[in-house]
């Protein structure tokens, strides 16, 4: 068992608990610290794969901004534990059979039986940060361009939606 | 035994090199609060501490016995988990913070080991640098919400937001120095700053940007963006609205008393200390000096320094009050002297000489070092605190724009002279 | 050389439709000065781009016939239908007949219609009308030609029902819209027919394709008698022949300019246009132009009658109208289509000229148009009355004016192509007579003898000169319009038949050597103009001399008076016949049977089952979102059993 | 070196887990924290099958997944705050003013 195997099940096992954490726990705040362990996790699996830009992204962006917000808005509106109510009927029972279907189906669907398990996977790609400079800048820059366009959207979106209306 | 140390030798160093760190930057923590409060006393002409020790200079000793038997009481209603996390986290992340940071370039050679003055030194430092910025939020944002207290709460609020704001202009403004730099690895961006034109160290240095490739964009306004905004990220003063005492008690460490304040003191020092260390890389050249190389001398104004600075000290404790003072002060100036002048001799004896060789570029990037924690005091001592609506437009009206204004020139110079 | 006006034919058409778009969209609210200048802009422009397409027409391409396809409009399997416009000389006299009598028109509308309601909608129906007549005039195929001809329907109607407040005005729209829609029957049928022969409806090819096939004698009921006699329904409901005609006399209920340009000059000549355009198909088939002949002399005769009676001034110029058309129907029907056109083009000119004269006296009247109201306005409305006298001298026939030499070569025509007995050409030359007593009638009362209005109520007052001018103008063209088909023993030389003749072709030869045709015709002409003076002088005496004559004669004569004054009961007759078994059959069985029952029903038991459904199937809308939520996991789930079925039958495969 | 599937299965259970949250949390919050989970497997997935075909492409989409996913979470917020401040709460089964 080489020590990156070891590294790998240790985060992999630790992301897994945090998202089961996710769905046990009452309390927002709870659920959002343990998707942040789940994001860091990832981002050390990133690191483990060679993909250390999108790491470090995953970290700031995700960690830094998106789930700040969210506990922001958490503290901001106050929230507390979940309420237990169960108006939906389809959602108390078929609910969730069907999540662990999909979940099952997704993973005998990823995890094909017969394949060498144990295929030869590549090496870290070399100076993967400057390609992804390159491929966003070249090949991609027009869908790049349009993400700011669609981040100035959304700030406007949220602008809009989070003032009051001054009377 | 042998064998083993030979094998593992890479965990083993690591592992000291991290213990020793702590150890240094927790002593330069605890000395930084002394500084600090010196310094302010002397801006509002006190005398700040000076009874614990000759010049209170035991005073954080006495501070840290303080915070260890201190009660520590845990307020009702709070949620215990994050409670007890959140200064954890904070701590833990600000000293992680320091890992990355290089203190110099040449290794010391021990054993046949080459160690390196920094504890890990990855292509993509300065990313996880900033990545362990972005997370420090938590500590705060989590404290604030955990106390189940208005205060707490208000300060958690206040500083999560700042900081999310802020956060942009600090990434923003360093991403001319990326440009020129090329890299995200720090000891490589200090060293494409080592060649100042003519040698003239410090011409090098990203703020002035002079260096071999020719005049490119001077980082000035990059370096206050940076250095504005830096503040605000670490909470500090002027921008230390989440502990406003005017109006929030303490703001979001209102609830936490001894050892768990005394992390959130720490971490926020610690923080201080990297937010220096990282100015002095990206913009004031690291360990450059400022003299040319070429000069004999150069190699020799650590030791030069040492030496006045030991006959001062000796002076001053001769003439101190207490018999304590009189003992132990010249004892120090003239152990300071002493090395001094050994050191000095280096110009006539080999291996001193390799000894200042080591020595200098790591004088210099502390030198650097205190002289930002000196600024960050002085910030504290003399500016008034800002009020919110002031800092959100500071940060969103101000600092970003002029940032974005920075990266885009920069890049426009640079293409224009063609070091792409 | 380059044709660009040719090359860029649609503008003439276009030009109208943009003056009607602007005024109708947002003319509303717009100055009468405004809406003037777009309508009068429109038409005038599309007026100068006609003349530049014939200065090519004739200059540049000398002569040959101009086509262009611009765009496909409908194309299935082997059909056709492009929006293909030409020109020839056909083209080429309609056109001008269209733009330049529209366009003066339009100038006198300017000034009739100034104080009326409705002010933008009436320009942008009359530019409407416009584009609609000049793509039926400009078409290179019938599916075109028809979109023209049903536009000139529509456009027809909301003008005839311009004043739709007023029910009689409403219904006469109606009226003129259903009885046009049955001609228009026999039009389609007769297109059908036609493509199903010669599988095109191109002008060009289709002519090409038929000119081979052997001609129709007469009682031969082959492809060319029923499609022309289909066609020519269509004509007769359009050109107000027998027994179609009864829908425009009602049609004088639309403003008085909307008469002349629509219901005298343009639309109504569209039948005749479309006969001559086919004359091909016609001169193969003997029955058709017996028949087409005889219904026009028919229509000529009767119309007259009618006329004669007549109080109201305007219906009397319908009359005259129904009649002229007859006329130019007869023409055809004796092969003499130039002549045909002829009488086409100065008819237009002096009809639309007594028609806004007649609106010019409407006007100064204040709205008055029963004759037996006026009288003695010859010196009040000098302009008019000399414009209007000249207009009759020329639908009279006298000569030098217009209407002389196309009357004249028309009965000149008749009299040559029939062998032996000439009924046309005699009840021809009666109508002349008929017709010169009529119009004098109409000039004598309203203009001389004592005037039998009330001075104190209505104060007689000239129009303004944007009427007037029309009226010079048009007054000299219908005196010189002629002089251009002076018959030869006139001195003149018929430049008129010469110019068509490469349509024509030798559509018809005298059948007579040119010497006896010279005396021939010499003599003709006296006896129409004979015929036209007696008319005139029995208008004078009964109508100036003694003005009690008539109405003793009208005592003798009850039953016929009655009669004509009834114009023969045929509208009576129509409405039994006709409107009231439809009428019962549509309320009893078609409204309250079949649509009531059926259609309604099984719309709304279309709509009951959809609200049933939707009360079942709206149970999952629980308005929750988490139960949404489990839908989309089963349309995940779905998805991907969907996707990876091969994988999933490999690994079942694979677990056995 | 770690197998691609092992990445794959993970960020398939990840997914999943994401999943059931989504189906089970009554809180608006944590349902969308559910979303950000789901996203953040198929992120993983996208890189891991850039590491094993060699190629970045991969990394690129997991860029712009996180772009979306950024602009989602501010106008998402927005939108959760003006639920609050209309209904009191955050309860998702409260929030069904959809139902006919």
């Amino acid at each position: 068992m080489s020590p990156v195997l070891i590294i790998f099940f240790v985060l992999a096992g630790l992301a897994v608990l945090g998202a089961l954490n996710l769905v046990l726990q009452k309390h927002p705040i709870h659920s959002a610290l343990s998707l942040i362990v789940v994001m860091v996790c990832l981002a050390g699996l990133y690191l483990l794969m060679g993909a250390e830009f999108v790491a470090a992204v995953q970290i700031i962006v995700y960690g830094g901004a998106i789930m700040v917000l969210f506990i922001f808005v958490i503290m901001l509106l106050n929230a507390g534990e979940e309420e237990h109510t169960d108006f939906s009927k389809i959602a108390k029972f078929a609910g969730l059979p069907l999540a662990l279907a999909l979940t099952a189906s997704l993973a005998a669907l990823v995890v094909k039986p017969g394949q060498n398990v144990h295929g030869a996977t590549q090496a870290v790609i070399p100076k993967a940060t400057e390609q992804i400079s390159t491929m966003l800048f070249k090949d991609f820059v027009y869908p790049f361009e349009l993400t700011s366009f669609l981040i100035l959207v959304a700030i406007m979106g949220a602008l809009v939606l989070a003032q009051r209306e001054k009377k | 035994m042998i064998a083993f140390l030979q094998q593992n030798a890479f965990w083993i160093i690591t592992i000291v090199k991290i213990a020793l760190l702590l150890f240094i930057v927790l002593t330069v923590n605890a000395y930084l609060t002394w500084f600090e409060r010196k310094v302010v006393a002397h801006i509002q002409s006190r005398w700040g501490p000076h009874r614990v020790g000759p010049h209170g200079l035991l005073q954080p000793a006495a501070d840290g016995l303080k915070f260890l038997f201190k009660e520590d009481p845990t307020p009702l209603g709070v949620d215990k988990f994050v409670y007890y996390l959140a200064p954890f986290l904070a701590l833990a992340l600000s000293l992680t913070a320091l890992a990355v940071i290089p203190f110099g370039p040449d290794p010391i050679v021990l054993f046949g080991q080459k160690i390196y003055l920094w504890i890990t030194n990855p292509d993509i430092g300065l990313l996880i640098l900033f990545a362990i910025t972005a997370l420090s939020v938590y500590g705060v944002a989590l404290a604030g919400w955990a106390s189940n207290s208005k205060y707490s709460l208000l300060g958690g609020l206040r500083s999560s937001a700042q900081m999310i704001s802020y956060e942009l202009a600090l990434t923003m403004s360093v991403v001319g120095v990326l440009l020129m730099a090329n890299t995200f690895s720090l000891t490589e961006i200090i060293e494409k700053q080592s060649h100042g034109v003519g040698g003239v160290g410090f011409l090098g240095w990203n703020i002035f940007a002079w260096g071999k490739d020719g005049l490119l964009f001077p980082q000035i306004f990059g370096f206050i963006c940076f250095f504005t905004s830096a503040i605000a990220e670490t909470n500090r003063a002027p921008f230390d609205l989440p502990e406003a005492e005017s109006e929030l008690v303490a703001g979001f460490h209102t609830e936490y008393a001894s050892f768990k304040f005394a992390m959130f003191f720490i971490a926020e020092y610690t923080a201080m200390i990297t937010v220096s260390c990282l100015a002095t890389i990206l913009f004031f050249g690291g360990w450059v000096s400022i003299f040319p190389d070429s000069w004999t001398i150069t190699h020799y104004i650590p030791s030069i320094t040492l030496i006045p600075f030991g006959l001062w000290v000796i002076y001053d404790g001769l003439k101190y009050e207490t018999i304590f003072g009189k003992l132990v002060l010249p004892a120090v100036g003239f152990a300071m002297f002493a090395i001094g002048a050994v050191l000095l001799a280096g110009a006539w004896i080999a291996p001193l000489h390799q000894v200042n060789e080591f020595i200098q570029p790591v004088f210099w990037f502390t030198a650097k070092v205190f002289v930002f924690l000196f600024f960050y005091v002085w910030a504290r001592g003399t500016l008034p605190r800002l009020r919110y609506d002031q800092l959100m437009n500071v940060g969103w009206k101000l600092l970003l724009p002029v940032s974005i204004a920075n990266v885009i020139v920069t890049a426009g110079v640079i293409l224009w002279r063609g070091h792409v | 050389m380059p044709t660009p006006m040719l090359d860029h034919l649609w503008i003439i058409p276009l030009l109208p439709l943009l003056g009607a778009a602007t005024n109708g969209l947002f003319g509303k609210n717009w100055p009468n000065k405004l809406v003037n200048a777009v309508a009068l802009n429109a038409t005038g422009f599309s007026f100068l781009a006609a003349l530049e397409a014939v200065r090519e027409f004739i200059f540049v391409r000398n002569q040959e016939l101009f086509r262009k396809e611009f765009f496909d409009w409908i194309v299935a399997g082997s059909f056709r239908a492009g929006f293909d416009l030409q020109m020839d000389q056909l083209t080429v006299i309609m056109v001008l007949v269209v733009t330049g009598v529209g366009f003066l028109i339009h100038i006198y509308s300017t000034g009739y219609m100034a104080h009326e309601g409705g002010y933008y909608r009436f320009f942008s129906y009359l530019n409407l009308f416009m584009f609609f007549m000049l793509i039926l005039v400009l078409a290179a195929n019938y599916v075109l030609l028809f979109v023209g001809w049903e536009g000139v329907g529509l456009a027809s109607y909301l003008l005839i029902g311009f004043y739709f407040l007023k029910k009689s005005a409403s219904d006469a729209g109606k009226k003129a819209f259903i009885v046009n829609r049955i001609g228009d029957f026999g039009f389609m049928l007769g297109m059908f027919l036609l493509f199903k022969t010669f599988g095109t409806l191109d002008f060009t090819q289709l002519f090409a394709k038929s000119a081979p096939w052997a001609n129709e004698g007469w009682g031969v009921f082959g492809t060319f008698t029923v499609a022309c006699l289909l066609l020519f329904t269509g004509a007769c409901g359009k050109s107000a022949q027998l027994p179609l005609y009864v829908w425009l006399p009602d049609a004088m209920e639309g403003p008085t300019p909307v008469s002349a340009l629509i219901h005298a000059a343009t639309m109504v000549t569209a039948g005749v246009y479309v006969v001559v355009r086919s004359h091909v198909l016609f001169t193969h088939s003997e029955t058709a132009l017996v028949v087409v002949g005889t219904v026009g002399c028919a229509t000529a005769f009767f119309a007259a009658t009618i006329g004669l009676v007549q109080t109201d001034i305007k219906k009397v110029l319908a009359y005259s109208t129904v009649s002229q058309l007859g006329y130019m129907f007869l023409a055809c029907g004796v092969g003499a289509f130039g002549a045909g056109i002829f009488h086409l083009m100065t008819h237009a000119f002096f009809k639309a000229l007594l028609f806004l004269a007649a609106g010019s006296v409407i006007h100064a009247m204040g709205g008055e148009q029963d004759m037996l109201h006026m009288g003695g306005l010859s010196k009040k409305i000098k302009v008019t009355y000399w414009t209007m006298l000249i207009a009759t001298l020329a639908i009279a026939g006298f000569p030098p004016l217009a209407g002389f030499f196309s009357k004249d070569s028309i009965l000149f025509e008749a009299f040559q192509r029939e062998g032996g007995w000439h009924p046309l050409y005699f009840f021809g030359l009666l109508t002349a007579l008929l017709t010169s007593f009529y119009m004098f009638r109409l000039i004598f009362l309203t203009f001389h003898g004592k005037q039998r209005y009330d001075e104190h109520h209505v104060h007689v007052h000239e129009s303004p000169w944007s009427m007037l001018g029309p009226l010079v103008v048009l007054a000299v063209l219908s005196v010189i319009g002629g002089w251009m088909a002076a018959p030869s023993f006139w001195g003149g030389e018929d430049h008129f038949t010469s110019f068509l003749s490469p349509i024509f072709g030798a559509a018809h030869e005298g059948a007579l050597s040119e010497a006896t045709a010279h005396s021939f015709e010499l003599t003709l002409a006296v006896v129409a103009v004979v015929a036209a003076l007696i008319g005139l002088l029995t208008a004078f005496w009964l109508y100036i001399k003694q003005p009690g004559k008539p109405a003793e004669i009208a005592k003798s004569l009850k039953p016929l008076y009655t009669t004509l004054c009834n114009k023969y009961y045929v509208d009576e007759a129509y409405g039994a016949v006709i409107v009231k078994p439809l009428l019962a059959l549509s309320t009893n069985v078609l409204w309250k049977v079949i649509d009531v029952e059926m259609i309604d029903g099984t719309v709304n038991g279309i709509a009951h089952g959809a609200t049933a459904t939707g009360d079942i199937t709206r149970q999952t809308q629980s308005g929750n979102t988490r139960s949404y939520a489990v839908w989309v996991v089963i349309g995940a789930l779905a998805v991907l059993v969907i996707i990876f079925w091969p994988a999933i039958r490999a690994m079942a495969g694979g677990a056995q | 070196m770690v197998p691609t599937q092992y990445y794959l299965l993970l960020s398939a259970i990840l997914f999943g887990l994401g999943a059931v949250a989504f189906v089970f949390k009554r809180n608006i919050i944590t349902i969308f924290m559910s979303i950000e989970l789901m996203l953040n497997a198929v992120n993983l997935a996208f890189v891991a099958f850039s590491q094993a075909s060699g190629k970045v492409d991969g990394q690129v989409f997991v860029l712009f997944v996180i772009v979306v996913a950024a602009a989602e979470a501010a106008v998402g917020l927005g939108i959760i705050i003006l639920i609050q401040r209309n209904r009191q709460s955050l309860n998702i089964e409260k929030v069904n003013l959809l139902k006919l």
